[in-house]
C-alpha cells in the first residue's frame, strides 16, 4: 500500500534512536581529546631518528650522515651537516655522524621516501599526528635532539616491522662477525705461515 | 472539581495575574499599551527560546536517529568541564551569527535584499498571534482567526521570492522559482485540509475550535478531530502539507544543498542568514501550533483526570510532540525531485484533501446516527476515504515495481 | 468632508492610477495588473459605501467584495496564461506586438 | 496605498513594479481592516498578495528578455502615454469633483456587525446561486489556464522557453 515504504523508514530510524541510548556498538562516534582510535600498524606521518640506546640518545644515533635522504627526499625538508669526527656505531665501526639533522614538518609530505632509502635504517615513520603549535617556524621545525627516539619506541609503534629490520640488522652484523672471524682465520693462517704477532680482531 | 474551578485555578490564570500585576504599574492612559506589549514580548521571549532549544533538540535527535552523539561540547563560559550535553550550542551559534560580517552582493537589489529577512521574520511572527496557547491565552481573539493565520503565512512566499530574486544569483532565482511552485501547490491542500474543521465547528476562531474538541468519550477518550475518520485523512494531508510548507526535508527544494547551494539563502551571511533561519523555525512552530490547534485539541488535557495541569503546559507539550515528531520525519525520507513533489501535490494531495470534505459534510449528515447505525457511520466514513486512498495509490504507483539494486560485484 | 468622500476619492485615485496605467504601459502584464489596480479600486468602494454609507446592510458589500476578489483571481490566472501563450508564440509580451490578427 | 500603485505604474524594473503593486494591494487590505471588514481584508492578502502575486512573478519571470524587462518607449509609445495620462488626469478630476460635490446622508457611527458565521450563511442562502456561478468561473479559470500554458509548448516543443 502506499505510504507502508515511509512507515518502515520511520520504524528503522526509530530504532536507531532507541538503539544509540542502549546500544553502544552503533556509536560510531569517537569523542576524540577525551578518547583515540587505535591507529593502524602501518599509520605514518613524520619521520623519526633511531637511537640504540635510550640513555644516549646523541651519541647512538644509526644514522650515519650519509645524506641520502636529504638528496632524495622529494620537498626537500632534510638538511644534514656532517660531523668532523667519527664515533663508532653499534658495531664498534667509527662511522660519521650528523652534526646538525633537521626536518621542517610543514614542508614534509609523508611520503616515506627517505625511509625506503635509508641502507641504515635510521630514520623511521612515526605515529605522531598531534604537532599543532602556535609557532609554525620554530616549533615545526624538527632537530636532531627531538627527531632521536630510541629503537624500543620503534618495536612500540610498529611492531612487526621492527621486528623484521632487528632480524636483518643482527643477520647482518653475524654476517660481518663471521666474515672478520673468517677473514682474521685467513690472517692467522697467514700468520701462522710467516710468524709475525697480529693485533687481535676488535671485539664487539 | 467544577469545570469552572478549572478555569479559574491559579495556575491556569498565573500568566494572566502576572501581566494585570505588572500593567497595574502603569499610568492608566498607557495601561491598554502595557497590556498589548506584554503579549508581544511574552510571545517573543517564549518563542525566542522555545526556537533556540529547537535547533538544538533537532541537531540532538536527527543525530540520535543516525547513530550519532550531536552537539554536545558547549558549556558555559570560564568554566572548563561543564558541559550541560551541549545544551549551550544555540546561544554560541547567535553569538557567531551576530559577529559575522554581513555580505551584500555588489549586483544585489539592495534595499529588497535587506527587506526580504525583515519580511520573513514579521509575518512569520504575526502568524503566532491568533494561536491559542492555553484556556485565557490566546494574543488576539479573532472571528476569522484561520483565515488571518493563512493570510500571514502567505507572505512568507513573497520573502521567499524577495531573497532569491534581489540576491542576482542564478542559484538563488531557481530556488525562488521552485519555492513558488511549492508554496502555491501546498497551500491548496493545506487549506483544503482544514475546510473539513471549519464545516464541522463551523468557526473559523481558533478558540471556539478548541473548545468545540473538549469532553471525554468514558473520561480518557479525549473527543480531538484526530479521532475522526474525516479528522484523520486530514491531519495526515495537513502534515505533509505543512512540511513543504515550511520547506523541510523531504521537502526542502527550495534550498537543497546539493542542487541549489543553499537556494534562496546562498547570497545571506550573518544576522540576515540567522533571521531566514528563525523564520522557517517559527513557521513550522506556528504551522504545528496550528496542527495541535486544530487536530490534536489544542490545550485540552488527553484524559479528563489530568485537566489539573494547566492547559498551556498541554499546549506546549503537544507542540513539542509534533515538532519532534517533524524532526523523526527529516531524519528519515529523501528529499523529492521537483516533479514528484508537485505531482505529489496535484494529484494526490488535492483530490484526497477534496473527498475528504465531501467525508466531513457526510458527517455532519449523519450527526443524529447513533446505537448502531453510530457504527455503519464510521464505516461509510471510513470508506469514502480509504478506498478512494488505495485505489489512487495504487494508480499513481503503477509501473513502479519495488525497486532492486544491482551492485558491482 | 465625511470618511466617506475621502475613501471615494482614494478609490478614484487609485481607479485612475491604473486605467493611466493599462492605457499608456506596453508590457502587457503591467496592463493586466492596471486593471487589477481598477477592480481593486472597485472594492474599496463597495467596503466604503458598505461601512460608511447611508443605509448599511449587514453583510451585502463584503460579499461583494469576495465575489469580486473571486472573479478577479480567476481573470489574473487566465490573463497570465494568455501572456505566456502569447509569449511562446512571438517571444515578446509586447501589446504593439500581437497584431497577427489586424486587417 | 496611491504613492505605491503610482510607484508601480512607472517604474521601469517590472519586478519592482510587481512587488511594489502587491504592497499596494496588502494596503487595500489594511484599508478593509480600517473600516472593520476584516474578513475581506484577509481574503484581499489570501488572495492577492498569496496567490495572484505569485502568479505575476511567475509570468514576469518566463517572459523576461533582459534585466529591465520593459521595452524603450519609441515616439509612438510616448504619443500613447501622454494620451492616458490626459485620459486618467480627466477622469481624476472629473470623479473627484462630482465625489465633493455629492452630499450623501450622514454615515453610520459604527461599523455593521458582521461576524464570519452571518457572512457564510448569507453566502451560502441569498448568494448561493452566485456562489456557484463563481466556483463553476474558478474551475472553468483553473482548467483554462492550465490549458492555454500547457498545450502551446506540446504543439511546438522548440519554441518553448
Amino acid at each position: 500500500m502506499l505510504g507502508s515504504g515511509i512507515i518502515n523508514g520511520l520504524i528503522v530510524t526509530a530504532k536507531n534512536f532507541a538503539g544509540s541510548y542502549h546500544d553502544p556498538e552503533r556509536m560510531v562516534t569517537v569523542e576524540y581529546p577525551e578518547q583515540k582510535t587505535v591507529l593502524p600498524e602501518n599509520y605514518r606521518n613524520f619521520p623519526f631518528l633511531i637511537t640504540e640506546n635510550a640513555t644516549d640518545p646523541m651519541g647512538t644515533l644509526r644514522c650515519v650522515a650519509c645524506q641520502i635522504c636529504e638528496k632524495e627526499c622529494p620537498p626537500q625538508c632534510i638538511i644534514i651537516e656532517k660531523s668532523k669526527d667519527k664515533k663508532p656505531d653499534a658495531t664498534g665501526k667509527l662511522q660519521l655522524y650528523p652534526a646538525i639533522f633537521g626536518i621542517d614538518t610543514s614542508v614534509c609530505m609523508s611520503c616515506q621516501i627517505c625511509v625506503e632509502v635509508c641502507p641504515f635504517d635510521a630514520i623511521k615513520m612515526d605515529k605522531v599526528f598531534e604537532i599543532a603549535t602556535t609557532d609554525r617556524f620554530q616549533d615545526l621545525f624538527l632537530d636532531r635532539e627531538r627527531l632521536a627516539k630510541p629503537n624500543s619506541y620503534y618495536h612500540e609503534i610498529h611492531p612487526v616491522e621492527a621486528a623484521e629490520v632487528d632480524g636483518r640488522l643482527l643477520a647482518e652484523r653475524k654476517a660481518a662477525e663471521e666474515k672478520a672471524k673468517v677473514a682474521a682465520a685467513a690472517k692467522a693462517a697467514a700468520a701462522a705461515a710467516k710468524p709475525v704477532v697480529t693485533p687481535p680482531p676488535a671485539t664487539p | 472539581m467544577s469545570a469552572a474551578a478549572l478555569t479559574d485555578s491559579f495556575l491556569e490564570r498565573a500568566p494572566l495575574a502576572l501581566r494585570d500585576w505588572v500593567v497595574n504599574f502603569l499610568p492608566a492612559p498607557l495601561q491598554w499599551l502595557g497590556h498589548h506589549l506584554i503579549t508581544i514580548i511574552a510571545v517573543l521571549a517564549v518563542f525566542g527560546t522555545f526556537f533556540a532549544f529547537t535547533t538544538i533538540a533537532e541537531r540532538k535527535l536527527l543525530a540520535r536517529l543516525q547513530n550519532r552523539l550531536g552537539p554536545n561540547r558547549s558549556g558555559l563560559p570560564w568554566i572548563k568541564g561543564l558541559t550541560l550535553f551541549g545544551l549551550s550550542q544555540p546561544f554560541a551559534d547567535a553569538i557567531k551569527t551576530l559577529t559575522k560580517e554581513d555580505i551584500v552582493p555588489a549586483a544585489a537589489d539592495k534595499c529588497l535584499h535587506f527587506l526580504a529577512p525583515v519580511i520573513v521574520v514579521a509575518f512569520s511572527l504575526m502568524t503566532f498571534a491568533v494561536l491559542p496557547f492555553g484556556r485565557h491565552l490566546i494574543p488576539v481573539e479573532l472571528d476569522a482567526a484561520l483565515l488571518y493565520f493563512f493570510a500571514a503565512g502567505a507572505a512568507t512566499e513573497l520573502a521567499i521570492f524577495m531573497a532569491g530574486w534581489s540576491s542576482r544569483n542564478k542559484y538563488s532565482l531557481l530556488a525562488a522559482m521552485r519555492a513558488l511552485a511549492q508554496l502555491i501547490s501546498y497551500e491548496l491542500p493545506l487549506i483544503l485540509s482544514v475546510v473539513p474543521i471549519v464545516l464541522v465547528t463551523s468557526t473559523l476562531s481558533t478558540q471556539n475550535i478548541v473548545l468545540a474538541q473538549g469532553g471525554w468519550t468514558f473520561g480518557f477518550l479525549p473527543h480531538w478531530f484526530v479521532f475522526t475518520p474525516w479528522g484523520f485523512p486530514a491531519f495526515i494531508i495537513f502534515l505533509v502539507a505543512a512540511l513543504a510548507e515550511s520547506n523541510r526535508s523531504p521537502f526542502d527544494l527550495p534550498e537543497a544543498e546539493s542542487e541549489l547551494i543553499a537556494g534562496h539563502l546562498t547570497e545571506y551571511s550573518g544576522f540576515k542568514y540567522a533571521l531566514f533561519f528563525m523564520a522557517e523555525y517559527f513557521g513550522l512552530t506556528a504551522l504545528s501550533g496550528l496542527g495541535v490547534t486544530l487536530f490534536l485539541g489544542g490545550w485540552q488535557a488527553p484524559i479528563a483526570a489530568l485537566q489539573f495541569i494547566p492547559s498551556y503546559a498541554w499546549f506546549m507539550l503537544k507542540l513539542i510532540g509534533m515538532l519532534v515528531f517533524f524532526i523523526w520525519i527529516r531524519g528519515t525520507l529523501l528529499r523529492l525531485r521537483i516533479d514528484q513533489l508537485t505531482r505529489l501535490a496535484w494529484q494526490f494531495l488535492v483530490p484526497l484533501a477534496l473527498l475528504n470534505v465531501g467525508n466531513a459534510a457526510f458527517w455532519i449528515l449523519t450527526a443524529s446516527w447513533s446505537g448502531p447505525l453510530q457504527l455503519i457511520r464510521w464505516a461509510i466514513s471510513l470508506a469514502i476515504i480509504v478506498i478512494p486512498f488505495i485505489l489512487l495509490g495504487r494508480t499513481l504507483t503503477a509501473g513502479y515495481a519495488p525497486r532492486t539494486y544491482r551492485y558491482a560485484p | 468632508m465625511t470618511p466617506l468622500h475621502l475613501c471615494l476619492l482614494i478609490s478614484s485615485g487609485l481607479f485612475c492610477i491604473g486605467l493611466t496605467g493599462a492605457l499608456a504601459r506596453s508590457n502587457t502584464i503591467l496592463v493586466l495588473l492596471g486593471i487589477e489596480l481598477m477592480l481593486n479600486a472597485a472594492n474599496l468602494n463597495f467596503i466604503a459605501f458598505w461601512r460608511f454609507g447611508p443605509a448599511p446592510s449587514p453583510a451585502n458589500g463584503m460579499i461583494f467584495v469576495l465575489f469580486a476578489i473571486a472573479v478577479a483571481a480567476a481573470e489574473a490566472a487566465v490573463g497570465l496564461a494568455l501572456i505566456i501563450a502569447v509569449y511562446r508564440h512571438q517571444k515578446n509580451i509586447r501589446l504593439q506586438e500581437a497584431n497577427t490578427l489586424r486587417g | 496605498m496611491l504613492g505605491s500603485a503610482a510607484a508601480a505604474m512607472l517604474l521601469r524594473n517590472l519586478i519592482h513594479s510587481a512587488l511594489l503593486l502587491i504592497l499596494s494591494w496588502a494596503s487595500v487590505a489594511a484599508f478593509y481592516l480600517w473600516a472593520g471588514a476584516e474578513f475581506a481584508a484577509f481574503a484581499q492578502i489570501l488572495v492577492y498578495v498569496g496567490a495572484i502575486s505569485m502568479v505575476v512573478l511567475f509570468a514576469v519571470l518566463l517572459t523576461r528578455q533582459n534585466q529591465v524587462a520593459d521595452v524603450v518607449i519609441e515616439p509612438a509609445s510616448r504619443k500613447r502615454a501622454t494620451t492616458a495620462l490626459t485620459v486618467g488626469a480627466c477622469l481624476a478630476g472629473i470623479l473627484s469633483a462630482a465625489v465633493v460635490a455629492s452630499r450623501f446622508p450622514a454615515a453610520a457611527v459604527t461599523a455593521p456587525a458582521t461576524t464570519v458565521k452571518l457572512i457564510g450563511l448569507e453566502l451560502m442562502e441569498r448568494h448561493g446561486a452566485a456562489l456557484l456561478i463563481i466556483g463553476v468561473i474558478l474551475t472553468v479559470a483553473l482548467i483554462g489556464a492550465t490549458l492555454l500554458a500547457a498545450t502551446e509548448a506540446k504543439r511546438n516543443p522548440e519554441d518553448a522557453p
